[in-house]
């Protein structure tokens, strides 16, 4: 049976393995029910009890894969009606889930990342008293994710959007009693609605326009929508793939979001959930389709936060927030891919996919280094770990290369393909885009000398040390990955994009150049920003105190004066509009209220003095309204 | 022509046999009843006080008539002779009606005791009781309720503190009581299926309601005591404690009147446990079995009647000469959490087995399922553990004082007050200053 | 018998006690009052049972007896506690509530 | 012939009962308002509640009849009375009327209300009696368990609900803390026979000097000076007894009238000198 369409295929029903699709999403929420609700005593367990629920649901995910493995590729969307949840009128709301090549690609990665990620924090978190706690978030986060990726409906889509955002929230505000911990979780909290806002008028745009939320009744009709719809649609989405992927001008919360646990950065703030705006603007292709100037501006803000990540990465003496604006940056690769219609989905997956490995590997690399240095952040305290932390160096070391895209390194492939993309679709965005990848290549760098190599300039109560293998493993699975991960994604049975081809579709530019010109000039570019930055941080000792630096350091390490704008376009306007209004409200409306009320409170002290308080005058009165009701039944008896 | 009672009660339904005697034969049977009651009350006092003199190894009176036989016809007449004394502020109206109120009721009562089957009466077959409705037991409950007034009145209006007390005892004694009187005839109504006194001296034909609710008539036994103030429960008059309770200010004829209430009060309610456990007027087994019945019928069951009721009187007379009074506090805790859960609890087998016999059960089948109910319950309680307070390594509860700084608090749990403590070694500070000083 | 007399016996007592809990300030004689007018009720179901041939009447009567019961232990309960405290039985002391 | 003979009879013995019992209850009605003790008021509402019972026998509802004065005068009127004596024993109402108004309007109103309950009662269009015969074939008693315990069963259960809420109701509210354990009597008894002295033994009585009952006048001891132990603290701290030199003092007058009229000196050794 066919429900529809979506992108260039036909969406069956659910049957087999396929119907037990569910279990991916049940399995972790039972894990952050147990870990939240159950007893103190679980906390024991809690390693294994953390880690079981991701490690299920990545079995199911790969069960799901293997089996779609199996059949036609255009028969690989597959629909898994669970209930309805609402009806009205003509507008019906099912609950139900979505299994196709794109949800189950992200599923493996945010079940089988996860699922590393919580090993790691086994390891990680294991002498914070919340522990049974931190497990429980980041079962309830791994649950909300993918019911975000598998949701068949905007519906139901938001409310794993919603789902991740509350999850984000408490985990960055995880160590609360830190109070710029609490401060970041309710910045990040504050700029995400800003997103969901967006996200939100969208989905009632929707309403709307197609009466309904459905995948598979929006996509069809999109084709036949007036573009001015569409390109609202598409902005609105945009607005929220800002608030949750971090992109400009929503982007200042990821930095500050760098409070949260090490491993919250890494599968949060770097692998999954800021990558959901990435993950809506590819599902909402046929969207997209239609509405040209919404693509231009998907295109102009990835474009802007991939350079503006990267200016402020260079800048950051906080590894992980020198880390965090990579993310920023790469995730502004992915929207610049998106950006480009159907000729850049597959490579925005495709990166996504890749990013999602070397950077968690990289997140998990900062980790163990923290971990070994007393929770010290500070680049400028570090320095000449290679020899200490071996594993942990090499394994960085591979995230490293392939980040900044070295063959054969992962980032390689998938950043090669989305320059080579954009540089055939528009020109400036493509110039953006290398000149990206050359402060890439000097800002990982510079993190990768400032910490592994020069003299050693720990704080005096340092002792480094490698970290146990519980937390190892997964950097060298990691590793691993980054190695080999894009290689393999791009070639093996015939790669990722010819696997996401029916959702996205496909279409095939071509390069005024050949494609090894193109190759050797990006590689150029990187090796010229590692070199600068071997000039600059590694023939000279550092300084343990960060140097004044040029004016676009200074701005670089404000995050750009991201939160300054913020404050003067939005929050100053604000204030003013509610201080207005507080006065109208008090003046006009309460003084309305309050006049009635007290012309009340006057008439009723006037009637107050029939309350004498002597229980006998109104027994009297009852007397006497007993003998009107007699009276009035005499005369009603009367003929 | 009828009496006026029972034109009152003819257009109600009756009891078949009642309602229709001449009404000199009402009169004669009125008469009777009272002479017999003052006869029983001369002749109990005399009995109570020999029977306690020879408990006590005394002789007791013996010197005004046979034996000492008139001695209390003769206090009777010291007493109606004797100075009235009126306290100067008593309420001067209750004061002279509390006595008659107390007496009054006391003699109505036995209007529905049945003393014996149908006789012959100048040739008019009549039952040997004065009138029965289908509600007789319930009036008897309500006749008693109202003597209790002359008591609780006459504490009152005495304007004293000893009585004060002794009519608030006895209005709580008898509220208390009552209920577990009451629960205790619920059982015989069950069995008899009638309220009717005659009916149910009917119904213990064949066996008396003593062997088969002997628990309705222990717990009865135990109230009708608690009921007429007698020892060991004669709180109300307690010489030790109130002079003599509702009665210290009163003398002569009224004096008298409470006294002869308390006696006919006591024949009263042992009449009540011989109508309506003893069998009433029906001879005791081995000679009921004598010549078909022969003394179960004619004026013989008069002379059961008598006896039975005497016995009991000896059962009051023997409590008195054995026990000594309990405290009121341990008197109402008695009545309000043994005996009443009892009856209660006793009323439910009791409705349960007459619904079982009602469905048709056999009595084998009754006794198997009920004892291997009992059984069963016994070996579930087998099955759970004792518990036993784990004292080991318990802190002692943390001492608080309660008065620090003005007002008592009470104490939190796992404190305990200090001066609880001091209390319960050292009862009575104050009274110990009072000693001291 | 006609019941009319029982009728006009019913509300002539049901008046007196209504009008003794108006003059009356001890709160145990306003209550008795109560219980005065309750029981003039129970004589007006009793005589309309037997005016209509009817036991649902005597019935009525018996449930209002409980009920009765009930307030009086209940309010008696109030009438001490409140004597407890404040040392009067008079219902003109317990009119504090009002402002 | 017979048959009607009865029912006369029945009627005029009715009709009897009624005017003998009616105007005592609406007497003792009355009694109840305008007595000024409060026993007085329950007395009298004791007798109404008597009368309504006769009342209700001769309204075929005999049952009733005797539940009225078990429940009514046997226990809800007991329990007033006892409330009474509980809370003051000599609280007579004082007649000054504190609402402005109130005892004539009350009055006025109770008059009115009567009269107009009265004219519609008397006015009503009331058949004749039906009779209870074809309503309890069974007997009253029959009858009315037959009702309660088929039609009525769920509003006696709810009933009996609202009584055991009562009861606990009535519980809580006068229910008073113990601060303290209680010392049971065994540690009462322990304790005072430590203490030694003259506590093991009762307290003396208080004097007798057969002029009044007087457990407010201390006792004399021997040497003539008065025994504090022998009144009670109660009456100590209210402030009402009565000196013992004062009845010293009057005995020593009488002693001297009783000289002085029969004109021999007492003799000394039945005298007690204080």
């Amino acid at each position: 049976m066919t429900l529809g369409e979506i992108g260039e295929q036909t969406v069956s029903t659910a049957g087999g393995v396929f119907s037990a699709a569910w279990l991916l999403i049940v399995f972790p929420l039972i894990g952050a029910a147990a870990l939240l609700l159950g007893s103190r005593r679980l906390d024991r367990a809690y390693g294994v009890l953390g880690c079981m629920a991701p490690l299920a649901s990545f079995v199911v995910a790969a069960a799901l894969f293997v089996a779609m493995l199996g059949r036609e590729p255009e028969q690989r969307a597959i629909s898994v009606p669970l209930y309805d949840l609402f009806a009205v009128g003509d507008y019906q709301v099912g609950v139900g889930l979505l299994v196709d090549q794109l949800s189950i690609a992200f599923s493996l990665l945010i079940t089988g990342v996860g699922s590393l990620i919580h090993v790691y924090s086994i390891g990680y978190m294991a002498h914070d008293e919340n522990r049974q706690r931190f497990f429980g978030y980041l079962n309830l986060f791994v649950a909300a994710m993918l019911l975000l990726v598998l949701a068949d409906d905007y519906l139901v889509l938001y409310v794993g959007w919603e789902g991740v955002g509350l999850a984000s929230y408490l985990l960055i505000g995880f160590w609360q009693h830190k109070d710029s911990a609490a401060v970041a979780a309710k910045k990040a909290f504050v700029v995400n609605r800003v997103g969901d806002f967006g996200m939100s008028l969208a989905v009632m745009s929707m309403v709307v326009v197609f009466g309904t939320t459905a995948f598979a009744g929006v996509f069809p009709a999109a084709a036949d929508a007036s573009e001015g719809w569409l390109i609202a649609i598409g902005l609105l989405l945009l607005l929220g793939a800002c608030g949750k992927s971090a992109q400009f001008p929503l982007q200042s919360w990821l930095l500050d979001a760098m409070e949260g646990p090490t491993p919250v950065s890494a599968l949060i703030h770097a692998a999954t959930m800021v990558t959901a705006g990435v993950y809506l603007v590819v599902r909402s292709a046929a969207i997209y389709a239609g509405a040209e100037p919404a693509q231009t501006a998907v295109v102009v803000v990835g474009t802007i936060t991939a350079l503006m990540g990267a200016i402020i990465g260079c800048a950051k003496d906080d590894i992980k927030k020198a880390l965090a604006g990579s993310t920023m940056s790469q995730i502004g690769y992915m929207m610049l891919a998106a950006g480009l219609g159907p000729a850049g989905y597959a490579f925005a997956i495709f990166h996504l996919l890749t990013h999602g490995f070397f950077k968690a590997e990289l997140f998990l690399g900062a980790g163990s280094v923290m971990h070994g240095m007393n929770d010290e952040v500070d680049m400028r305290r570090y320095g000449g770990l290679r020899t200490v932390m071996r594993t942990t160096y090499v394994t960085f070391a591979a995230g490293y290369l392939a980040i900044i895209g070295i063959p054969p390194f992962a980032g390689f492939f998938s950043k090669d393909s989305i320059i080579e993309a954009a540089f055939a679709n528009n020109f400036v965005a493509g110039l953006g885009a290398l000149v990206g990848a050359g402060i890439t290549g000097f800002y990982m760098t510079r993190v990768m000398l400032m910490t592994f190599f020069g003299e050693r300039r720990w704080a005096p109560d340092a002792h480094p040390h490698e970290s146990p293998s519980v937390m190892t493993v997964p950097l060298w699975i990691l590793a691993g990955l980054s190695l080999v991960g894009g290689a393999a994604l791009l070639y093996v049975g015939g790669g990722i994009v010819q696997w996401l081809e029916p959702v996205t579709g496909e279409e095939h530019v071509e390069l005024g150049i050949p494609v090894w010109a193109m190759t050797l000039v990006i590689l150029a570019v990187v090796l010229v920003g590692v070199a600068v930055a071997w000039q600059i941080f590694g023939r000279q000792p550092l300084p343990v105190t960060a140097p004044a630096g040029s004016p676009v350091t200074v701005a670089a390490r404000r995050d750009l004066y991201g939160d300054a704008v913020n404050e003067a376009v939005f929050m100053r306007p604000g204030q003013y509009l509610t201080r207005s209004l507080v006065y109208v409200d008090n003046r006009g409306v309460d003084g309305a209220v309050v006049g009635t009320a007290s012309a009340v409170g006057q008439f009723s002290s006037r009637l107050r003095r029939w309350q004498t308080g002597f229980v006998r005058s109104y027994a009297l009165s009852m007397l006497a309204g007993a003998a009107v009701v007699v009276i009035a039944m005499l005369l009603v008896r009367l003929p | 022509m009828r009496s006026l009672s029972q034109l009152a009660l003819q257009t109600a339904d009756e009891i078949p046999g009642f309602g229709d005697d001449p009404w000199w034969l009402v009169l004669l049977k009125s008469v009777a009843i009272f002479v017999l009651l003052l006869l029983l009350t001369l002749f109990n006092i005399v009995y109570e006080r020999k029977a306690v003199a020879r408990m006590q190894h005394r002789v007791g009176p013996n010197r005004t008539g046979p034996w000492g036989t008139l001695q209390s016809l003769a206090d009777g007449m010291k007493l109606i002779l004797k100075e009235t004394i009126t306290p100067r502020n008593v309420d001067r109206v209750v004061y002279i009606l509390a006595p008659v109120i107390a007496a009054v009721p006391a003699f109505m009562i036995f209007a529905v005791i049945p003393l014996g089957p149908e006789v012959s009466i100048f040739g008019v077959r009549t039952p040997l009781q004065l009138t029965d409705t289908p509600v007789a037991v319930l009036l008897v409950l309500a006749i008693a309720s109202v003597g209790v007034y002359g008591i609780v009145l006459g504490g009152w209006s005495s304007g004293s503190t000893y009585p004060l007390l002794g009519g608030i005892r006895s209005t709580a004694q008898v509220i208390s009581y009552e209920i577990a009187m009451g629960l205790s005839w619920v059982a015989v109504f069950l069995f008899a299926g009638s309220m009717s006194t005659s009916q149910i001296v009917d119904a213990q034909e064949r066996i008396w309601y003593a062997v088969v609710l002997l628990p309705s008539f222990a717990v009865y036994l135990i109230s009708m005591v608690g009921e007429t103030n007698r020892a060991p429960f004669d709180l109300p008059e307690a010489e030790g404690e109130l002079v003599a309770g509702f009665m210290t200010e009163y003398s002569s004829v009224k004096y008298m009147m409470f006294f002869l209430a308390e006696y006919i009060n006591m024949v009263n309610v042992s009449a009540i446990a011989v109508t309506l456990f003893l069998g009433g007027w029906r001879a005791p087994w081995p000679i009921s079995a004598i010549g078909d019945g022969y003394f179960n019928t004619g004026w013989w069951p008069l002379l059961w009647f008598l006896a039975k009721v005497i016995l009991l009187v000896f059962v009051y007379i023997w409590l008195r000469g054995t026990l000594p009074r309990i405290r009121y506090d341990q008197f109402m805790r008695f009545g309000w959490k043994v005996l009443i859960p009892v009856s209660l609890g006793w009323i439910l087998v009791v409705a349960a087995m007459r619904l079982a016999f009602n469905e048709g059960l056999e009595r084998r089948d009754i006794l198997i399922w009920g004892g291997a109910f009992v059984a069963v319950m016994l070996l579930v309680s087998l099955l759970v553990p004792e518990r036993k307070p784990d004292l080991r390594g318990a802190a002692p509860p943390a001492e608080a004082d309660l008065t620090a700084g003005g007002h008592p608090v009470p104490p939190m749990p796992g404190q305990e007050s200090v001066a609880g403590r001091v209390q319960a070694a050292e009862p009575s500070a104050a009274g110990e200053e009072r000693l001291n000083a | 018998m006609s019941p009319t007399p029982y009728l006009v016996l019913a509300s002539i007592l049901f008046t007196i006690g209504g009008t003794g809990v108006l003059l009356r300030r001890n709160a145990l004689v306003a209550f008795m009052s109560v219980e005065l007018m309750l029981n003039a009720c129970n004589l007006a179901f009793v005589a309309f049972a037997r005016m209509h041939g009817d036991i649902d009447g005597q019935v009525a009567a018996f449930f209002v007896m409980v009920v009765a019961a009930a307030e009086v232990v209940v309010g008696l309960a109030i009438i001490v506690t409140i004597f407890r405290t404040r040392r009067s039985a008079s219902v003109d002391d317990a009119s504090l509530l009002k402002l | 012939m017979f048959a009607q003979a009865v029912e006369a009879a029945g009627h005029t013995g009715e009709a009897v009962v009624f005017w003998s019992t009616a105007p005592i209850a609406v007497l003792s009605a009355l009694g109840l308002v305008v007595a000024r003790k409060a026993v007085h008021g329950a007395m009298f509402v004791a007798v109404t509640m008597i009368c309504l019972a006769i009342l209700y026998f001769s309204l075929e509802a005999p049952f009733l009849g005797v539940v009225q004065i078990v429940v009514y005068t046997g226990a809800i009127m007991m329990l007033f009375l006892f409330v009474i004596m509980l809370i003051g024993v000599d609280v007579s109402d004082s007649r000054v009327e504190t609402i402005r108004g109130q005892r004539v309007a009350a009055v006025l109103a109770g008059i009115g209300f009567g009269l107009l309950l009265v004219a519609v009662a008397a006015n009503a269009l009331v058949s004749e009696a039906a009779g209870m015969a074809a309503a309890q074939p069974e007997g009253n008693v029959a009858a009315i368990a037959d009702r309660i315990f088929s039609r009525h069963v769920w509003v006696f259960e709810v009933t009996s609900a609202l009584l055991i809420t009562a009861a606990l109701g009535a519980m809580v509210l006068t229910y008073r803390e113990r601060l303290f354990r209680r010392p049971s009597q065994r540690e009462l008894a322990v304790a005072r026979f430590r203490r030694g002295g003259t506590a093991a033994s009762p307290l003396p009585s208080p004097g007798v000097y057969a002029r009044h009952n007087a457990v407010d006048t201390p006792a004399l001891l021997p040497d003539g000076t008065p025994s504090e132990l022998s009144i009670s603290p109660v009456l100590v701290a209210r402030g009402t007894v009565r000196p013992a030199e004062q009845e010293a003092a009057q005995i020593e007058q009488l002693e001297q009238q009783v000289v002085e009229l029969t004109g021999e000196p007492l003799d000394e050794s039945t005298r007690e000198r204080p």
